[in-house]
């Protein structure tokens, strides 16, 4: 049915978001790269030369280095937290016998959909009475609140995707819990795992409002130390900055989408096979 | 005969005598087992001896129980009442990987992440038997299942009735004593399936292990089966061979469940001789051979290829008059539909080869069959 | 199965996850909505009054009223534009012949994974030499450009829970294009639209990052507007307003859980009947 | 007999005569029709006349061009050659929604936000009739599937069968000249599409309509085609009555799709007669009635059914010794696997009341048949 209305909207669509995309996704770049390799202090086009000034500056920034070591840091420590727990609560949720099930679910997805601020301010005099302002455990912590819904939403995706049945098959077999879980359970999951952790990374690296109330100078990320950059200066070493994270971000997108990718083709494979 | 002269052309297959060293099957017997959730029963309870070395199988439609006995036997659920006992050992409390059974699944549920040799491998690995072992087990085990160089493929690789081999392969590799196969074969076409029948047939005449069989396809429990258990709502209603279930239903849910069944509905039955005379709510006087001594003997059962049709009023000892309504051929056999006393349709088969008279829609025939095949049975 | 390694893990997470959820959920409640109910300038407990004096400030204040409407403004347009868009891209996407329908959606979802800041100073620019900065058209545009992933996902998910035959059947009944679009899928797609339109609503109403760059005084929203008072003073009117906004998000997470419900109930009485 | 009569008691069901005022089918005429995807030949050209009010079925394994045939005569895809009449009217580049087909789907296709009735409404609501006249159509549609009482109901609240009776229903009441229906039963289990089987052929009958029906299950368009074209790799391989078709199959591929057939390797043919001796790759002489023009007479075909199995050599015209290797039961049909030469496994069935022997595993047996019943085929 090549004439259908759908079609017809299609070939409109087609042109319109590939238009509005890209738009939206080249603003940014086209904005902030040919920024970040201007000679001058102010950006005027047409650009007079390249110069890579602004990179060099950022790579002897102590501060930029600093925030985006702490960036890394608290992002690893929320993927793992957040894989680790959002796993649990899947496997709980999709192949136990739950009581409460959908509750769980409900509980699992609450941080998601509550308004970041809010989230920050409620935190904050608890954070504060803790103690641990400024500490980057306690910002990892709260991310992973969050965070911990995006990997519960990939594992359980991933342990819907197969039948309970291979995992008893395997104990018919001869598997404990243990063998089970090593040989059947997991080696189905791990993708779904990673890209969870891939997305828990990634919002982390990208969360200001939490991070703006729980850091000090001394564990800012990158996101607060760039905002607090530009209210101060428009300096073109944030281009720098900001093209390097488009770059980092860019990746772990295409990272997921790779994994992803793999996925669907063995699973594609059985379905065809069956 | 012996098992090398089969592979050499594709043409041939035979059956091959049971292979030295193989385990033998054990005995199961379901001892007034009984499964509740809450206050529904979903399995009534129950007594069952299944013969070692038996290939027994269980048919119902779903909702049965079928599904309920194979977790209890496989060790999935918990029984409410009742045990069970594999070789006179009772099982109860046993853990599915304690239990030593193969069970093959309806959708194969081979480890897409293995390849095929890793997955025969896998409950050689879980039971700490040698590496160089395994090998050469994993290796007899495709052998025996007439399959080669597959060992290093992914299952996703395989068709459907080659990833059911591997199944097989898999589940009988470590010698179980029972093998508890679920619909093995309703996820493949056909033509495979009929195939996939004989090979597993053949598989258990070589391995000679107890094989509890779970369908919903009569056809499938009747090629295969040596005894048929058949279900319906929580119990077994009758056990026999393919046969026997066939030529005497017990009542009338066997009846319709296997094969076609005209029933026809009576109003009075008196005994004659050792048979009886029935009075069908239409008013024909019908005798069957065999008597009936349960209680509310509601139906008569005649089986369509039993009866002929035919033009002139037949000599045989129970006739009904009808019009014809249908008439369709398929494989070999025409069918007939011929509506009796404007109340009943009743279908008729009769193999062409052997038909003599094949009437035109609207015409009024006779049907005319013997008492021997004419059954008195009850409601359930 | 009532032994499993699954059911242990279960009932582990079970306990585990109900508190760990509600601390996270209530955290924020637990702290706020006593302060905004305190009778003390500066909270203390235990609580000597219950006083409504906060919201009494909260409802007379001018600047919290223009923020609330103004974040209101934005959402509804967001909404709008974002179901618009998303809804054609999906129908393209699914049910057209889309050449090439993975970069399209890759286009479509791509605002959702770039960090916002990078988002915001890319777009500022933009946005500035338009001049059309405090503008909350402006702000509902660049939402929408997020936003519209939203509705893109839950009308895909919508579109591929049913068969075209469906749309192919109508058609056989004697529906031209726009007949068919009306009465078979429009009725389809409704929820995942309505879901769709108030993810959409809730992203631009929790959205700060993006609304500080693009907003002034006239056009503030709410989260900017509290935003910029907690950096001023920390005035228990700010938990009065935090808990109207709290209230304000679990109630789009009811509809939406109501939505969903509905629709499972729909999909799953068709699933077991056929 | 006259229709109201079989709803007084729900045993009596039976043909109705075809309702006044309803449409007549037209003929549809397929002319030289074909479909390219870049080079693949979906379906290659094609020419085929549908008979007005016939009711003809496509049958073939999936990936045959049973789809692509049904897309364009509902005109989903458009036609690379060739086109397609529909009461002698060129419908090339007419849009679905102005050819007036109705059309049954796989999966029933019913819209689950409207009611039965406003489902059945809705074609004719698209053909502007007035409300009055759609009520009482909608009611004497929904009585003609035998379904009443549910117009305020959803679809999602009825079974697999009403929901199929309600598609047959909303299809029909706009009296198209053609119905297409595409696999309309495979979603309903056994029993059920058995009864819609019948049904579906009283409503061709009350309609009148032509009815083109597209199966991958052979036995449905058996009990229900007139005639029935099967298709394989793109192209109509042979069209017939289920008769014609099983008896006279023009080659391995219809042979083997339609029912059981042995099949056996020629090595040589001589013409006899009439008919023709061929000498398979066994060695052994057959004779049959029926001669060959074809290239590559390669097998012959004999069916199952046709042959009697005994204990002392028979006297037919083909005799072939064998070893019975399998013997199963299945309702009321005895099949034993003779394994031949050591080389191939034959089938032979026989209906149990007329079985004389019944042998045992492993015993030699002889199979004989007909030369009448013997066919030389070629290979495609």
């Amino acid at each position: 049915m090549n004439w259908t209305l759908f079609d017809r909207i299609a070939k409109l669509v087609t042109i319109g978001f590939s238009v509005f995309g890209l738009v939206y996704l080249l603003t940014p770049i086209l904005v902030i790269v040919p920024i970040s390799f201007s000679a001058d202090r102010f950006f005027s086009l047409p650009m007079h030369d390249i110069s890579f000034q602004w990179y060099d500056r950022l790579w002897n920034s102590t501060g930029y280095l600093l925030a985006f070591t702490n960036t890394v840091i608290v992002g690893v420590v929320t993927a793992l937290i957040a894989v680790v727990l959002g796993t649990l609560a899947a496997l709980a949720v999709v192949r136990g016998n739950v009581v409460f099930g959908r509750v769980i679910s409900g509980l699992v997805m609450a941080p998601l959909v509550m308004p970041q601020i809010i989230l920050a301010i409620g935190v904050f005099p608890v954070v504060a009475s803790l103690g641990m302002l400024g500490s980057k455990l306690a910002v990892a912590a709260v991310h992973a609140a969050v965070a911990t819904s995006l990997v519960f939403t990939t594992v359980s995706s991933a342990l819907r995707g197969y039948s309970p049945n291979m995992e008893l098959s395997a104990m018919t077999l001869g598997a404990g819990h243990i063998h089970t879980f090593w040989h059947v359970t997991f080696p189905m999951i791990r993708l779904g795992m990673m890209v969870g952790a891939i997305f828990a990374f990634a919002f982390s690296f990208d969360e200001i409002i939490i991070a703006l109330f729980l850091t000090d100078a001394s564990s800012v990320t990158l996101p607060v130390y760039m905002w607090n950059e530009i209210r101060f200066q428009m300096d073109p070493t944030i281009a720098a900055a900001s093209a390097v994270a488009i770059v980092f971000s860019l990746s772990l997108l295409s990272a997921v989408a790779l994994l992803q990718r793999a996925g669907r083709n063995q699973k594609s494979s059985t379905e065809t096979k069956l | 005969m012996n098992a090398a002269v089969s592979e050499k052309s594709r043409i041939v297959s035979r059956p091959v005598g049971r292979v030295e060293g193989q385990s033998n099957g054990q005995p199961i017997d379901y001892i007034g087992i009984c499964k509740r959730y809450g206050t529904a029963l979903a399995l009534k309870p129950t007594d069952l001896r299944i013969e070692a070395g038996e290939f027994f199988s269980i048919i119902g439609p779903s909702g049965s129980g079928k599904t309920t006995l194979l977790g209890l036997t496989a060790g999935f659920i918990a029984a409410s009442e009742g045990h069970i006992k594999i070789g006179g050992v009772n099982i109860e409390g046993v853990p599915p990987f304690k239990r030593n059974i193969g069970m093959v699944f309806q959708n194969y549920s081979l480890f897409p992440h293995k390849t095929v040799g890793q997955n025969i491998a896998f409950p050689l690995q879980m039971r700490g038997v040698p590496k160089r072992e395994i090998a050469s087990r994993v290796e007899s085990a495709l052998r025996l299942v007439r399959l080669e160089n597959v060992t290093d493929r992914h299952p996703n690789a395989l068709s459907g009735g080659q990833q059911q081999r591997v199944a097989l392969a898999r589940a009988s590799v470590y010698n179980p004593s029972l093998m508890v196969m679920d619909e093995p074969l309703s996820a493949l076409d056909k033509n495979l399936r009929e195939e996939m029948q004989y090979e597993i047939k053949q598989l258990h005449a070589k391995l000679g292990c107890t094989v509890l069989y779970v369908t919903h396809d009569q056809g499938e429990a009747a090629s295969m089966a040596r005894r048929i258990a058949i279900m319906n709502a929580g119990e077994i209603v009758q056990i026999g061979s393919a046969r026997e279930l066939y030529r005497n239903p017990q009542n009338r849910f066997v009846a319709a469940f296997l094969g076609q069944a005209n029933l026809l509905p009576v109003a009075g039955l008196e005994p004659l001789g050792s048979g009886a005379v029935a009075t069908t709510q239409f008013g024909d006087r019908l005798v069957s051979t065999k008597g009936y001594e349960g209680k509310g003997a509601s139906w008569l059962c005649v089986r369509p290829e039993a009866m002929r049709i035919t033009a002139a009023k037949p000599d045989t000892d129970n006739v009904v008059k009808g019009v014809v309504v249908d008439s369709t051929f398929m494989n070999g056999v025409q069918r007939h539909r011929v509506n009796i006393h404007d109340r009943l349709v009743v279908e008729q088969f009769e193999q062409i080869l052997s038909a003599s008279y094949t009437p035109e829609i609207g015409t009024e025939v006779y049907l005319g069959w013997r008492a021997e095949d004419t059954l008195v049975i009850g409601d359930s």
